[in-house]
């Protein structure tokens, strides 16, 4: 999924491919001082409404995995320290060949609608994933897309899940919301329906329960009183202590401060870098990196302009991206310096940070150097009559902030002479462009708590390899990224590949999003998990 | 039952001032470097969201970029479409409308059945609709307004056409055996046009307000594009700590159409004195 | 004679709906791109036979007649489709959230009213007068959006009198419809301050002042309706503001309803909602000129059809 | 007279709007049973006199007044409040249009009903149950004479005929038993018939012992009504005296001149009236030289008629669907130089024949011919040509001329072939010669119609008519809306047109007193229908149609 932080996360986007969601269990977020009361109302006010994309099994929204967690379960949890706990799941074993993953369910877990949790349930999920019917994207590609081979059931306890080729991320994926599990009734009875989403349709076996749908407004959610099977070592043990969570649609991000500051909701996601200054003491705010790709340029490499490595770096260092990112994000977000964010498991680079800055001059140099050295009427660059102009490409709605940016890099470059043409097209005329390779460069975000992510980056073909790169080597050290389970293998070749992109300058990263959850102090023991995405199931109201 | 304020409003002091803003709004549409030597376009990221002070008469937003500035330019948009768009409404209408109001009347009253169902609709829907079609742009949003000010112009360039038609002088030209295109074009056509004439110039400021809607919801051009409507839009979320941001495109939109709807009922007011 | 006049009407009635339909069909047949596309939200994995059985079980594969006329067989069974978007019914989609609206639109409408009236009738005196209308000029020609932010930014952000965002209740309702309203209000007032002065020039107030009738008796016996009807001739241009209105307001407010879904439904191109909110518009238009006929009727008893001359002249 | 209480006592009445005096010193008295009539032509200050009894001046009118005693109270110093206690009470007020002075929104019975709810039972300020609102409503119509009026009660104005209205207005403003009854043009927008019924009943009234102030710009219509008569020019009020004296031995010129240039009709022979006429001593028109015996206007002479009209019928579609004949069966023969009046009431077709002989509407049955060549049924192409030869004058000039136009081009429109070919130098001479010939000053070629006097307007109205060398002018009511004194020189002017043009006049009118100074012949509509016709002497003194003789007989006369 993209990602792209601010007032908007995106809705209807174009994404397939890997991304992990390890739950990154104990972050503490909020701690009230005062008395933990049972029961009660905490309300939540989120920017987006996922209508229309409630399927968890095919929805590419972030928000849609934020509000569908606390009604539906997984196999396995993950935890901080990168280990992965049993859920519904009490063991697991993997085949010595790593093709085949086989699972020992709990037979204590019900849906909320009363059907039980089986093995067959699990096949009856996951072969609804593949289904092509199902139209997913997201979870089918967490369950490791082709690679995948199938799930069958052992006994009613027992389930194994199979693969054609070793796929390094699964245990990790399984954790995901997006593998979750539907009561078996629902998919056989209201398959078409689950897109909708809502009360009734939207049935798992999680501690809350979709209880009220407003499209545009509200989600209403209660506990599910017989909740006995949280993960493995979760602070939070059985039923939910809050009665109900209320989740407030406001895509304003000034409204949404002013919500929480006004106490007309108790806590509030993904807020506004910008609007943290109106945000006082007697609120909690956490901030969580968000794992993956950070927010970054993708210069595409078989095109003339780009196709030089030294335009390429030129490019890159040809702004003030510090000055930039301080200017719009007010010391919110931090400049990247990788193509993976800090937070992403076995595999961030710290070497590079602070490896590059903005140096005008060797960016002249280097453009002069590169025969870009006349200069037109304009004052932009030019060589052989030809202006040094790059059409930068991005899918309407631009948020604000990413905008700001952009008028930022465009303006600063254009001090060097060097043209940046931004073209902000419909989502579906973005596609066409994108499809047919009529673009400089393009942006966005990848959140994903894997760094397989990068193969659908880097790799040739791959379907988010924006920069047209294809480099056997790279695409060789991306296979055996995949297929190896062990940490500090991984973090090795996935060094190598960071490093090689900052000598390369095929994707330029601007800046690591953050999630940042803020509360008031009514509420406590509200958990993130490793995207900084709020847990519910802890929490509680103080008096 | 004028006094006071209105007086002041209605009066000479207001119609002078009405005409000047709108001068000055046009003469930055036309020339917007004599009001401003800065850069629409260029940042400043050492002078991010500063107050309205001597060098930023207006502030300066989130990339330091000059707000003054950029309203000074953004009229060129709002009233190129303002105008544009009301120009080409005006033309579609009295075409359509004068056609109708003297066609016979099958095909007058079918012509009319359409422009009733088109009528249905709120303006600012069928632009809304118009941009469902179209996709979202500059252009389109121009376009969009501008067909959705069309059905109005038609109605009245009828209903006016009809007046006119049955006026004591067009039938006085018709017993002096004047021909019929005489008549339309020396009685009809002139004394059509001063009514929406005083109408188009109202409808330049509904027609502003509704282009800077589509752009403050997003349909309009993007930024960095100095529209009004955008520049609204991009300081809502700043109207917490740079309310200055959201504030003077607000009310430079507000005082343009407040000026043109002055001047367009004045002379509403100049044609219906001589009636 | 009275039946079958009411039989006319009836048609007049339908055949604008039916032209909205139409219209809506057709414009939205000219709508680039493949809506099957959009309706996947361009998912890449949906293979080029997976869209093909979309399209056929749409019913998008047939002929434009056939497509016209199975939509409109549908639409007199009230059946308007499926949304693309929100997967739901778009009679369900609109039925949910013309609540919200209704209410945004009631409120609105009363506060308008209010003011309106407030500014026509009882505001005496030349320098008050004077002052609602430059005021009414004012809120005439300011944007809603830019009103609503106003308001927001003072009233719910600075004074923190009512919440900022949502639909709960009275207090979240004030706002959103204080924006609408005042516009609406601003023309509203001036022309009911037009309508009663122009009847209070009328030869029958000074026989009503000539019987001993005092201020107030004057306007609510006798001016106050004469005023009412050009106020009423409004009418369709003030639910055009409310729902237009609504667009903006329920977007800045962050308010549940048909305005959000409409907006919604534009951007994402979702088009059996936009077909339906179309088809709903002209059918709430095609109501309000039968609420408004009907008015004219009661205040006014000289209304009838006007005569018209038979074959011969011309 | 049963006594002699004055009831309207007012001596100083001076009305100023800023600088400007509209009234000047005004000072008169009305006894109970008395009624004075207040005589003038528009801008004689005599409407503002009549409000000022009632406290009714517009805003911006500055009042000063020495006394001022309404029905036994002094109302020198009164707010509008106190004006309200005696308005209605003591005072009732009764204009000229019913249809828009009772409110038309409102049940006519409402309007009546108004004043008992304002002041109580016979102005006593006692509420009154509503059962005996409704019973003393009822009365109060029946006293005017308004036949069933209890359902009459529950009708709106435009539901009830123009007398009927009228009555309903009267009774609303006596509904209070005011001592004075304020009467502002009270028959003014009524027919003849009607209007003799108004005024019966006024004088009925009056005989009851009421004081009534009837302001009129008509003096035969308030001779045979007052007992004295106030004739006021420019504010001030130039003879007064008792009805009789003033109409027979008038002092002041005005008041001689006002007597001259009122039509009459059947005193005297017509070239008499002419001469007396001071103020276009040059006009001579010769009578007669016309056979127009008894019988009529068919075909009595050989020569073809200018123009022709055979059983015309024209139809219109009442909103319930049925026909209604605006005009039935009517022939009309026009011969050159003749002129011929088209007389009768209000809805009798008289405006809907005008537009078929000026083929400005076809008919459902019948044709017209112009100088012998079929002019109705013919498609516009082929009668475009013959049009200058047949022009209209109507009661509203201002609105047939394009209000952006000015004098010079308004005329200019009507020249036609060779005239309007000329160089620009002969056009205007020729515009020039034609303002000349109806009296207007050259001067007022650059002006716009909304600059001119009404006299003005209708003058070049005829100059553009006659740009067009007509040998017909079809003349629809052209003088109804004009003072008398400038009706007077409009009707001179036509007279001498057709001396001296040879023009024939189609002179449609509901003004028997008119058509009688100017037409020939003269032929009686009504209900689409022609009822009577022939020489104008003969029809207007010895009428044989009974509709005529009541038309007649009702023509207010002065003694």
């Amino acid at each position: 999924m993209f990602s792209r932080p601010g007032s908007f996360r995106i809705a209807g986007s174009l994404a397939l491919v890997v991304s992990a969601a390890l739950v990154l269990a104990g972050c503490s977020a909020s701690a009230g001082t005062g008395e933990k009361v049972e029961g009660g109302t905490i309300s939540f006010g989120v920017d987006v409404d996922p209508v229309g994309h409630l399927d968890v099994h095919s929805s590419q929204l972030d928000i849609n995995a934020i509000l569908q967690r606390p009604v539906f379960d997984s196999l396995v949890s993950q935890k901080a320290d990168g280990t992965i706990v049993p859920w519904l799941a009490t063991s697991w074993q993997v085949s010595d060949d790593q093709l085949q993953y086989t699972f020992t369910l709990r037979d204590d877990v019900t849906f909320s609608d009363g059907e039980k949790f089986d093995a067959a349930a699990v096949k009856a999920n996951f072969d609804h994933i593949v289904d092509p019917a199902t139209e997913s994207a997201q979870a089918s590609s967490l369950i490791g897309g082709e690679y995948y081979a199938g799930t069958e059931v052992i006994d009613p306890t027992t389930v194994r899940v199979s693969f054609s080729q070793p796929y390094a991320p699964f245990l990790a994926n399984a954790a995901s919301v997006q593998l979750g599990f539907y009561s078996p009734k629902v998919l056989a009875e209201h398959a078409s329906e689950l897109k909708a989403g809502g009360p009734g349709i939207s049935v798992g076996s999680g501690p809350f329960i979709l209880s009220k749908y407003t499209p545009g407004s509200e989600l209403v959610y209660t506990k599910n009183p017989d909740y006995n099977w949280a993960p493995e070592g979760a602070t939070a043990q059985g039923p939910a202590t809050i009665d109900e969570l209320d989740v407030k649609i406001l895509p304003e991000s000034s409204v949404r401060t002013s919500a929480l500051t006004s106490g007309q909701v108790d806590v509030i996601g993904d807020t506004a870098p910008s609007s943290l200054t109106q945000v006082g003491d007697n609120f909690t705010v956490t901030s969580t990196e968000s794992p993956g790709v950070p927010y970054s340029l993708y210069l595409n490499v078989t095109r003339p302009v780009f196709s030089d490595v030294t335009v390429r770096k030129a490019f890159a260092g040809g702004f003030d991206l510090d000055a930039a990112v301080k200017a719009v994000f007010n010391d919110s977000y931090q400049r990247a310096y990788s193509i993976l964010g800090p937070t992403t498991p076995d595999s961030y680079d710290a070497a590079l940070e602070k490896s590059a800055s903005f140096d005008a001059d060797a960016a002249n140099d280097a453009l002069d150097a590169a025969g870009w050295s006349e200069r037109d009427s304009d004052g932009y660059r030019t060589k052989d009559g030809k202006r040094l102009s790059a059409r930068w490409i991005s899918y309407t709605p631009v948020n604000e902030d990413n905008a700001n940016l952009a008028n930022l890099i465009q303006d600063g470059l254009k001090k060097i002479g060097f043209e940046v043409v931004h073209d902000q097209l419909e989502p579906g005329a973005y596609l066409d462009a994108y499809l047919a390779g009529d673009y400089d460069l393009t942006d966005w975000g990848f959140l994903s708590a894997d760094a397989d992510v990068l193969r659908s980056h880097l790799g040739t073909g791959g379907y988010q390899n924006a920069s047209h790169l294809s480099d056997p080597e790279i695409d060789a050290t991306l296979a055996s990224a995949v297929a190896t389970t062990d940490g500090s293998t991984r973090a090795e070749l996935y060094t190598k590949l960071q490093q090689w992109n900052a000598e390369n300058a095929v994707i330029v990263p601007l800046y690591v999003p953050e999630y940042i959850l803020a509360s008031s102090d009514k509420v406590s023991g509200i958990e993130v998990d490793i995207h900084g995405w709020p847990l519910f199931s802890g929490a509680s109201l103080t008096k | 039952m004028s006094g006071g304020l209105t007086g002041w409003l209605r009066g000479r002091v207001g119609l002078i001032a009405a005409v000047l803003l709108l001068v000055v709004v046009a003469a930055m549409a036309v020339a917007p470097w004599i009001f401003t030597p800065l850069d629409p376009l260029a940042t400043d990221t050492s002078q991010v969201l500063q107050p309205p002070a001597w060098g930023h008469p207006f502030g300066t937003d989130q990339t330091g970029r000059d707000v003054f500035t950029r309203v000074v330019y953004g009229a060129s948009y709002s009233l190129g479409v303002g105008v544009g768009a009301t120009a080409a409404a005006l033309v579609v209408g009295i075409i359509v409308g004068t056609l109708a109001g003297l066609a016979p009347r099958v095909i007058d009253s079918v012509a009319m059945r359409g422009v009733e169902i088109l009528l249905a609709f709120p303006e600012f829907l069928i632009a809304l609709f118009a941009i469902a079609v179209l996709g979202p742009g500059p252009v389109n949003v121009a376009t969009a307004v501008g067909v959705a000010a069309v059905p109005a112009y038609i109605r009245v360039a009828r209903a006016e056409t009809l007046v006119v038609r049955r006026s004591g002088y067009v039938e006085a030209a018709r017993g002096l055996g004047v021909h019929p295109l005489r008549v339309a074009v020396a009685h009809i056509v002139p004394n059509t046009l001063r009514p929406l004439g005083v109408i188009a110039t109202i409808g330049i400021g509904t027609t502003i307000v509704a282009a800077a809607g589509l752009s403050f919801l997003g349909l309009g051009p993007q930024d960095p594009t100095p529209e009004w409507g955008l520049l609204l839009s991009g300081g809502r979320n700043l109207l917490g700590q740079a309310w200055w941001v959201a504030f003077f495109p607000g009310v430079l939109i507000t005082l343009t159409v407040v000026s043109a709807t002055v001047v367009g009922r004045r002379l509403r007011r100049a044609g219906e004195g001589r009636a | 004679m009275v039946l079958r006049r009411i039989l006319a009407r009836v048609a007049g009635m339908l055949v604008v709906v039916w032209g909205a339909a139409t219209a809506a069909f057709l414009v939205l047949k000219l709508v680039p791109g493949d809506p099957v596309d959009v309706m996947l939200g361009v998912s890449a994995q949906a293979s080029p036979e997976l869209k093909q059985s979309i399209r056929a079980e749409l019913g998008l594969d047939q002929p434009l007649v056939v497509q016209y006329l199975s939509y409109l067989s549908r639409l007199v069974r009230g059946d308007f489709g499926t949304s693309y978007q929100l997967r739901l019914p778009v009679t369900e989609v609109i039925g949910q959230q013309l609540g919200y609206t209704l209410q945004l639109a009631a409120a609105s409408l009363a506060i308008a009213l209010v003011i309106a009236l407030v500014g026509a009738v009882l505001v005496h005196g030349r320098a008050a007068r004077g002052v609602f209308s430059v005021l009414e000029l004012l809120a005439i020609s300011s944007p809603p959006f830019w009103i609503g932010l106003v308001l927001l930014s003072v009233f719910a952000f600075g004074l923190g009198w009512f919440p900022v965002a949502g639909a709960d209740g009275i207090q979240s309702l004030i706002l959103p419809a204080l924006t609408i309203a005042l516009p609406v209000a601003g023309i509203l007032g001036q022309v009911l301050r037009t309508g009663l002065e122009d009847a209070e020039e009328q030869p029958f107030v000074t026989s009503a002042r000539a019987r001993g009738a005092g201020p107030a008796r004057l306007v609510l016996r006798h001016t106050l309706r004469h005023a009412a009807i050009p106020a009423l001739t409004l009418a369709g241009y003030i639910v055009g503001s409310l729902l237009g209105g609504a667009v903006v307001v329920e977007s800045v407010f962050a308010r549940p309803g048909l305005g959000r879904v409409a907006l919604s439904a534009i951007t994402n191109r979702d088009l059996p909602v936009v077909m339906g909110i179309i088809v709903f518009t002209a059918i709430v238009f095609v109501l309000v000129n039968l609420l408004v006929d009907l008015a004219y009727r009661a205040i006014d008893p000289r209304i009838h059809t006007p005569t018209t001359a038979i074959r011969g002249a011309r | 007279m049963i006594e002699n209480r004055e009831v309207v006592r007012i001596s100083g009445l001076t009305v100023r709007f800023g600088q400007t005096v509209v009234v000047d010193s005004v000072s008169l008295s009305v006894a109970a049973g008395e009624c004075l009539a207040i005589v003038g032509e528009s801008g004689s200050g005599k409407t503002l006199t009549a409000r000022a009894l009632l406290g009714l001046l517009p805003d911006g009118a500055s009042v000063a007044v020495d006394e001022l005693v309404i029905d036994g109270v002094d109302a020198r110093r009164y707010s509008q409040r106190d004006w309200r206690r005696i308005r209605g009470a003591r005072v009732g007020l009764v204009s000229q249009d019913a249809l828009v002075s009772l409110d038309p929104l409102r049940r006519v019975g409402a309007e009546v009903a108004e004043v008992i709810e304002i002041h109580g039972a016979r102005g006593s300020g006692e509420r009154m149950p509503r059962a005996g609102i409704v019973d003393t409503v009822t009365g109060m119509l029946a006293r005017v004479a308004v036949p069933e009026p209890a359902e009459r009660a529950r009708q709106y104005p435009h539901e009830l005929s123009g007398g009927l209205r009228q009555r309903a207005l009267i009774a609303s403003a006596l509904a209070g038993e005011p001592g004075v009854l304020i009467a502002d043009e009270p028959t003014t927008a009524l027919d003849v018939t009607v209007q003799a019924q108004v005024l019966d009943l006024l004088a009925g009234l009056r005989r009851d012992g009421l004081g009534i102030v009837v302001i009129s710009h008509d003096l035969a219509v308030v001779s045979g009504l007052a007992d004295r008569v106030a004739v006021m020019k420019d504010g001030r009020i130039v003879e007064e005296g008792v009805t009789d004296e003033v109409l027979s031995r008038p002092q002041h010129p005005y008041t001689q001149m006002l007597l001259a240039a009122a039509p009459r009709l059947g005193d005297g022979p017509f070239a008499d009236r002419v001469a007396a006429r001071r103020r276009s001593p040059s006009i001579e028109i010769t009578p007669g030289g016309l056979d127009t015996a008894a019988g009529g206007l068919l075909d009595q002479r050989e020569s073809t008629p200018l123009l022709h009209a055979t059983g015309l019928g024209r139809d219109f579609r009442r909103p319930d669907g049925s026909l209604r004949s605006a005009v039935d069966d009517v022939s009309l023969v026009v011969h050159a130089g003749a002129s011929i009046g088209v007389v009768g009431e209000s809805g009798s077709g008289k405006t809907t024949l005008a537009r078929l002989l000026l083929a400005f509407d076809d008919p459902n049955r019948g044709s017209v011919s112009l100088d012998g060549v079929e002019w109705s049924g013919v498609p516009e192409r082929r009668r475009r040509s013959r049009r200058g030869d047949i022009q209209l004058i109507s009661q509203d000039p201002l609105g047939s001329f394009d209000p952006r136009y000015t004098v010079a081009r308004i005329v200019a429109e009507g020249l036609r072939g060779d005239a309007r070919r000329t160089s620009p130098g002969d056009r205007a001479a020729r515009i020039r010669q034609l303002l000349d010939s109806v009296g207007l000053d050259a001067s007022l070629e650059g002006r716009r119609p909304h600059e001119l006097s009404g006299g003005q307007r209708q003058r070049v109205a005829i100059a553009r008519a006659l740009a067009s060398e007509p040998r017909i002018l079809v003349c629809d009511e052209p003088v109804s809306a004009l003072d008398v004194s400038i009706q007077a020189t409009i009707i001179d002017l036509l007279n001498a047109l057709r001396r001296d043009l040879g023009v024939a006049l189609v002179f449609v009118s509901h003004d028997l007193a008119v058509v009688a100074q100017l037409c020939d012949e003269v032929v009686v509509m009504k209900d689409g229908r022609v009822v009577e016709s022939g020489a104008t002497d003969r029809v207007f003194r010895h009428p044989e149609h009974p509709f005529t003789r009541a038309l007649v007989a009702a023509v207010p006369r002065m003694p």
